[in-house]
């Protein structure tokens, strides 16, 4: 009996595999007719649609960069498919922002065919999906992985996003020399991966510029009551406060320093590039400092006509994971059109060579290492807008 | 002294999740896990009608109060109600609360997106005074006051209103209830529809103090929500409100001489002792066995 | 006999595909103590819960005082008068003597203090004992307790289920004594006893059951004598 | 195809062995949500120990982890378990959460485990190795259900007090549940870091811990595959939803949430419910040749039960003072007395369920102490039964009393491991046994019932039946006839004097006074906690004292008067009647087929 019930539930999950394998696609897509076109640049024609993927964390608790990094995806599709020449087609797939979903939808994505994939959200979901990717040899295009480690996870791994190394030292040096920093306090969530590479991207700018660091206290990404530890920080009659955290922290942390009476700057990192920073914390947030890898006041056109059509599309202002997402579909045009090749290899050849593309970011490269090389800002809130640092 | 009122502060948040909370828990003994979808409805919603229709913070906040009920009603109808009478109704009624929340929870993200939100800045006067020679917000004041006088209002109607009786009498012995002549559906809907309104009033004022609201807040604050009635005591609201202010104190302390990266740590430890020196918690009563 | 204040017909109970009540029918006339006897296991708390609403029979219909009343829930029976003792006292233990009254009087707002009143009169030990946690009576005042809790509820008919289970000869007695008390004032009883002996001698009216049917039925007295019935539920002297 | 899905598939069976190690501690009736915390202690312990290349150059790198994970898993829980294991329900959830997010933290702030940014893993598990640790966890949870040790952890899930009476060390069991839900923890945290290469500590967070659970119980703790079903019906649900095409996004958790209700509300019992089981896992063994021989009982006669001033007081309160008992084998000593006189407490002392505050006893060679475990007593030869039915109420009835077998049964999971043939025929003995004696009080036609969906009366003989089944040579019977009519009792007093017969003591409590005039050698009236009488029924049933305080002199004193004359008189006659029968050696009871219990003579029938 209990033998039957074993083989049935065998034959069960057999039949179960039977069907889900039925019903997927032709397979790989690196061998279908027409992903190579002629000519290059802007003259590139490739006949059929390049399958582009994106796996982001849509539901869970990064659901709203994801959903951010979604919509940017689909205006920058629907722009680039204006061009002419080479039209992309886009499979956004959700990994609730679990790495073991994450692990699945890779999977599935790679066996669907396709070109290149990007995201996922989270730097650690990437360090568990990205090795599938580079076993499979597919490129992936990390649009807002900052963490330390994930293009060396192989050659087939990119990224447009700067990582904290890259902005931070900027931000402490520049808020040094206006700001007349010595002495400072440094608050960080302890249990995420970007906000504690950003943290230790601090310390180390922080001690290279000779500034004290008069205490280091930590907090949960889940926090929203940060007043214990803001009355330790005002205690210790620092300077500044620096802050590694994501957005989430960002505006209640701001609100309540002011509301507990700290007046100094507060200088935060990459989590804290977003407009719901001023439209959450309101006149709190002014003078906040923030090391940025995009900044919404720049005037490169590119970038103003990216804030337009893309506030007039979803109704809201987009922040550094919509513009880092966008650019990524520039970069990953730009590599196809060089080769004009949808083929796997061709676009992994083209990330490779990407320098001083133009983007929504700026001039964008990818350097030896495959990481991004751009000119990152240090903004401050001034009259309720990102204004550069000067 | 500020460290004093900080940890009282942030306790009475506590408070005010776990004394909805522990009407379903520990009153009916049902563990609702849909409660921190319901609070963090309560926050979403509250701000929605606060920022996009403009009205009164203090009109809002009525209207969390019938929306939270009727939540309540639903959870005990669909997830609860039709377990009665099961043998592992504790373990299904665990898992269709969570399923429960879930749904609030996708069904909230379809309404407002997954973005962080808050309440307009001006949504809530924003008075500071000086006590002692600490500051202290007005809000973190009325806080603390709901939460004691909530606490003692449902001590009162547990304890001797009609209501309570029944809530009692159906924890303890819902077939006996039935005989008695109770309504015990629409007792249980009552106790849920109560611990459901405040759990999303208890949102709303937990946004306010913090300034943002997202998905994921209910979730954060359940599971010390959790922690605060265990330590208080099964059942026993004066319990959970103490146990909530023990909490936020021992956290205020933790991070003050210990260090903020062992904060949780010591929250959690603390919970891990009480449970082993007096597993019935603070406030709660020794169960004694039968034979 | 007056018109029957409460009637069953042809009542079926299944628990899964196990029936354990099958085409039951009887009548209890107003005023007067009937008991239902038989073995274990042949359905009498089955009959008594369906007739309080506990549990929905699959087939018949159950009248009170004329109404259908097969599908009315349970508070809104005790609401009309149709009140059980459950088998098990089933009190509440963590509740104290007061409160277990009191919520016997659950819709009996106005009348519930004079009606507990008149309970602590005629069993003064619940008075003594009345703000101690009802599970440290012990279990001839638990069974009392479960009595008087019925009674504030005002009920026309008593439904008693097993009320004599586990007490001692003494208080057997007593309960016995109140349910005649009971009857006395005018209240109709409905009966279900082990001790068929004893419940036939307190009857009116009596139905043995067996595996779910009414297998005899007639006045107590006469069964009593009936050698049938003594040999399969009252033993041999 | 397989490429598509193996990260699939390999998670349905990593996800499936965490689902496992919920299983293992919710088949013994324990809710633990520490297991994410063991498994991340043994992930992230076991890369400081897992080689690069393999050790002695042939034992295979992921070995020495799996080896070295479940090591840690089943260390940790055992020191988890040393203070936690006392606590119960909702509690030991609780401590064991506060345990998960303790260990969490502590993690997240060790530089070795490189904190929030986590550790890189080689990946070392695919989709056959996932799969081999599926089967051979699944192998051992299916091995396990069968044998003794499974019944005892199905018996202490039911009802603790029960089990303990019955000779289960609760305590020892519910621990080894909680180690082996380790080891499983450990073995799965293992997997999962070197399958999926990267593993930081937040990833075995109070959600992880949630959706393990909600996969034990969504699959169903009453077989076990369980574990297994919840695990593809949740992995498998997101994928699904993909191929439908239906958008990523808010409507697929909504899609998955609504399921899971349905599922959770419309099956008890979870996925596993689904599969249609046999009406009892055993069937009853009626043939007397394959019972194995019991050793002999006490010699009719000797002293088993010896009190001395034997008292309890509950703060204050002498609910028991100063008595004096003495049992012997093959006797029946009857305890009668109002209710709340101390009857139930006596035997709770006897029993080794409560301590005594004074006074001295010897139980079958054990001192009564503070000490005294009740299991112990049990394991030495004492049963019972209880006023307040305890049974195993999901139980068959035969499942019942093979439990109440368990001291006189086999050990047989290392058996049933191997499919040894020594397990089959331990089994089959066990059944026999218990068949014995579900016939014998005259529930045979019963044995695949569930017990909770018993008669009352049912209930109580069942009770008797488990009771009996650890061949006792004291049995405490508590009220056994409550809820029998005269007949019943009647039936009931004949199997008690069958086992007199048999070389058993027994000492019973009932209020059934014709029965117990009948059925008793001797009878002890209690009140208020002191011995007002005791001596032979026909005494007992004229001594005025007993009549006053027992027997309701009140208002009809010819009446009871009567009575008990009569009852003095039935005795005498059932006296008479008895003593023939004893010289006849034992008696069959109830049934044509019924069988003395354990009976070594060749006995004379009817």
């Amino acid at each position: 009996m209990r033998k039957k019930l074993f083989s049935a539930a065998v034959c069960g999950s057999a039949l179960l595999l039977a069907i889900t394998g039925c019903s997927t696609t032709s397979g790989n897509g690196t061998k279908d007719d027409g992903a190579t076109g002629s000519g290059t640049g802007a003259d590139c024609v490739i006949k059929s649609a390049v399958p582009i993927s994106a796996a982001f964390s849509l539901t869970g608790a990064a659901a709203q960069y994801g959903a951010s990094q979604k919509n940017a995806l689909e205006l920058a599709v629907e722009d680039l498919n204006k061009v002419g020449g080479v039209t992309y087609e886009l499979t956004v797939e959700d990994d609730a922002t679990d790495p073991k979903q994450a692990i699945q939808v890779f999977d599935t994505l790679i066996a669907s065919g396709a070109a290149v994939i990007i995201g996922p959200t989270l730097s650690n979901t990437a360090k568990q999906t990205n090795p599938i990717a580079q076993d499979a040899k597919v490129p992936v295009l990390g649009v807002s992985n900052t963490a330390a480690g994930i293009t060396e996870i192989g050659d087939y791994i990119f990224r447009d996003s700067l990582t904290e190394d890259a902005v931070i030292p900027q931000t402490i040096k520049a808020a040094v020399e206006t700001l007349d920093v010595k002495k400072v306090v440094v608050m960080y969530s302890n249990d995420d991966a970007f906000t504690e590479s950003g943290y230790q991207a601090f310390a180390a700018a922080l001690k290279d510029e000779g500034v004290d660091i008069a205490d280091t206290l930590t907090f949960s990404k889940a926090d929203t009551d940060f007043r214990a530890l803001l009355n330790k920080a005002k205690k210790s009659d620092a300077d500044a406060i620096v802050v590694s955290g994501l957005i989430d922290a960002a505006v209640p942390l701001v609100t309540q320093a002011r509301e507990i009476g700290i007046d100094t700057p507060i200088i935060g990192g990459n989590g804290f590039n977003s407009p719901a920073l001023i439209k959450g914390a309101g006149k709190a947030a002014e003078g906040v400092i923030v090391g940025a890898a995009w900044n919404s006041a720049s005037d490169n056109e590119q970038n103003v006509k990216f804030i337009e059509d893309y506030t007039a599309k979803f109704d809201a202002a987009p922040d550094q994971f919509s513009a880092q997402a966008y650019a990524g579909l520039q970069i990953i045009d730009h590599a196809v059109r060089a080769e004009c090749s949808a083929e796997r290899e061709a676009i992994k050849a083209g990330l490779g060579d990407i320098t001083d593309v133009p983007t929504v970011l700026g001039d964008v490269s990818l350097n030896e290492n495959r990481d991004a090389v751009h000119d990152a800002l240090v903004q401050v809130v001034k009259d309720g807008k990102f204004a550069i640092l000067e | 002294m500020q460290l004093f009122l900080d940890g009282i502060f942030l306790g009475s948040i506590y408070a005010l999740f776990a004394i909805g909370f522990t009407l379903v828990f520990g009153i009916l003994d049902r563990l609702n896990l849909a409660h921190a979808s319901v609070f963090t409805a309560g926050a979403l919603v509250g701000i929605e009608v606060v920022s996009r229709f403009g009205i009164s913070i203090w009109l809002a906040i009525p209207l969390v109060l019938v929306l939270g009920a009727l939540l309540g009603v639903l959870i005990e109808r669909i997830a609860f109600r039709p377990l009665a009478g099961r043998h592992d109704a504790h373990f299904a009624g665990l898992i269709s609360s969570i399923a429960f929340g879930a749904i609030i929870l996708s069904l909230l993200q379809a309404l407002f997106g997954a973005d962080t939100r808050r309440f307009p800045a001006d949504a809530f006067p924003q008075a500071r005074f000086e006590i002692l020679g600490a500051t202290v917000s007005l809000l973190q004041v009325i806080i603390l006051v709901i939460s004691v006088s909530l606490m003692v209002v449902l001590t009162w109607l547990v304890a001797k209103s009609k209501l309570g009786r029944g809530m009692r009498t159906i924890a303890e012995n819902p077939h006996a209830a039935a005989v008695l002549g109770l309504n015990v559906g629409r007792i249980s809907s009552t106790t849920f529809a109560i611990s459901s309104a405040l759990g999303a009033v208890a949102g709303v004022l937990f946004t306010l103090n913090v300034n943002a609201a997202q998905l994921g807040i209910g979730h954060a604050v359940e599971l010390k929500a959790l922690a605060v009635i265990v330590v208080g005591g099964m059942g026993s609201l004066p319990g959970a409100l103490v146990g909530g202010l023990i909490l936020g104190l021992s956290e205020v302390l933790a991070v003050n001489y210990i260090g903020s990266s062992w904060r949780d740590m010591v929250a959690f430890g603390l919970l891990f002792l009480i449970l082993i020196l007096r597993p019935q918690g603070l406030f709660g009563a020794r169960k004694t066995r039968e034979v | 006999m007056s018109d029957p204040i409460l009637s069953v017909e042809g009542l079926q109970v299944n628990y899964g595909r196990v029936e354990a009540v099958r085409n039951v029918s009887f009548e209890v006339a107003t005023g007067a103590l009937v008991t239902l006897v038989g073995a274990n296991g042949a359905g009498k708390t089955s009959i008594l819960n369906a007739v309080s609403g506990l549990i929905r029979p699959r087939h018949g219909v159950i009248k009170f005082k004329g109404q259908d009343i097969t599908k009315w829930p349970a508070h809104r029976l005790v609401k009309a008068g149709l009140v059980q003792v459950p088998e098990g006292r089933e009190i509440l233990g963590t509740l104290t003597v007061a409160e277990n009254l009191s919520l016997g009087g659950w819709h009996r707002g106005s009348t519930l203090n004079a009606n507990v009143a008149r309970v602590y009169d005629r069993f003064p030990v619940l008075f003594e004992r009345r703000r101690l946690h009802a599970g440290a009576l012990s279990g001839g005042e638990q069974q009392m307790l479960s009595i008087a809790r019925a009674l504030i509820a005002e009920p026309e008919i008593l439904l008693l289920d097993e009320p004599s289970m586990g007490l001692a000869p003494k208080i057997v007695d007593e309960v016995f004594s109140v349910i005649e008390e009971i009857r006395s004032t005018g209240t109709t009883v409905v009966l279900v006893e082990q001790n068929a002996r004893r419940a036939l001698a307190a009857a009116d009216f009596g139905y043995v059951l067996e595996t779910g049917e009414i297998t005899h039925s007639g006045p107590a007295h006469e069964l009593l004598a009936d050698e049938k019935v003594i040999e399969a539920y009252l033993g041999l002297d | 195809m397989l490429v598509e899905y193996s990260s699939l598939i390999t998670l349905i069976a990593l996800t499936a062995i965490l689902a496992f190690s919920f299983y293992a501690v919710l088949i013994a009736g324990q809710l633990s949500l520490a297991q994410l915390g063991l498994a991340s202690l043994a992930a992230f312990t076991s890369s400081l120990v897992v080689p690069d290349e393999p050790l002695f150059g042939f034992i295979p790198p992921l070995a020495v982890g799996i080896v070295f994970g479940m090591c840690v898993g089943i260390l940790a829980a055992f020191i988890l378990g040393l203070p936690v294991i006392r606590l119960r329900g909702v509690f030991l959830a609780i401590a064991t959460l506060a345990f998960g997010e303790m260990v969490r933290i502590f993690l997240i702030n060790q530089t070795w485990t490189n904190g929030a940014q986590g550790l890189g893993f080689p990946k070392l598990v695919g989709i056959e190795v996932a799969w081999i640790a599926l089967i051979v966890v699944a192998y051992w949870f299916w091995r396990l259900s069968g044998s003794r040790m499974g019944r005892a952890f199905a018996a202490i899930r039911e009802d603790e007090l029960a089990a303990t009476t019955m000779g289960i060390n609760v305590a020892r069991y519910r621990m080894a549940s909680f180690v082996i839900a380790g080891a499983v923890a450990g073995l799965y945290g293992v997997l999962l870091a070197y399958f999926s290469r990267f593993a930081d500590p937040n990833e075995f967070s109070f959600t992880a811990a949630v959706d393990g659970l909600v996969t034990a119980v969504v699959g169903g703790v009453t077989l076990f595959v369980g574990p297994l079903l919840g695990s593809v019906f949740l992995s498998v649900l997101p994928e699904l939803q993909r191929l439908l095409g239906i958008n990523a996004g808010w409507i697929r958790p909504t899609i998955s949430g609504v399921l899971l209700l349905v599922v959770i509300l419309f099956l008890p019992g979870g996925l596993s419910g689904l599969i249609p089981r046999r009406k009892s896992a055993k069937r009853l063994v009626a043939n007397p040749a394959l019972r194995p021989d019991l050793p002999a009982l006490p010699a009719p006669g000797t002293e088993l039960v010896s009190l001395q001033g034997i008292g309890k007081s509950y703060g204050g309160v002498h609910a028991v003072r100063s008595v004096d008992l003495s049992v012997q084998a093959g006797e029946v000593l009857g305890l009668i007395g109002p209710n709340g006189a101390g009857k139930t407490t006596l035997v709770n002392m006897v029993t080794g369920l409560t301590p005594p505050s004074t006074g001295t006893g010897v139980v079958l060679g054990a001192a009564l102490t503070a000490g005294t475990k009740a299991h112990r007593l049990a394991q030495s030869g004492v049963a019972r039964t209880f006023q307040q039915i305890k049974l195993f109420n999901r139980l068959s009835a035969l499942e019942n009393v093979l439990v109440g077998g368990y001291r006189i049964t086999h050990d047989t999971l290392l058996r049933r491991l191997l499919f040894l043939p020594s397990a089959r025929r331990f089994e089959r003995e066990a059944v026999a046994m218990a068949s014995a004696q579900l016939i014998r009080v005259g529930l045979g036609d019963k044995a695949a019932n569930a017990a909770g969906d018993l008669s009352y009366g049912d209930q109580r003989r069942l009770e008797i039946a488990r009771a009996l089944a650890s061949h006792p040579s004291l049995l405490v019977l508590d009220e056994p006839a409550a809820g029998m009519n005269h007949v019943e009792a009647g039936r009931l007093s004949e199997l008690i004097r069958s086992l007199a017969a048999d070389g058993i003591a027994v000492l019973v409590i009932e209020h059934n006074v014709r029965m117990m005039l009948a059925t008793c050698d001797r009878i002890m009236v209690l009140n208020f906690g002191e011995v007002i009488a005791s001596g032979k029924p026909a005494d007992i049933a004229r001594d005025p004292k007993v009549l006053e305080a027992y027997l309701g002199s009140a208002g009809n004193d010819a009446d009871v008067e009567a009575a008990s004359v009569l009852a003095a008189e039935n005795l005498a006659e059932v006296a008479v009647e008895l003593a023939r029968e004893h010289e006849q050696g034992p008696d069959a009871v109830i049934g044509d087929d019924a069988e003395p219990n354990g009976a070594a003579e060749p006995e004379d029938k009817r």
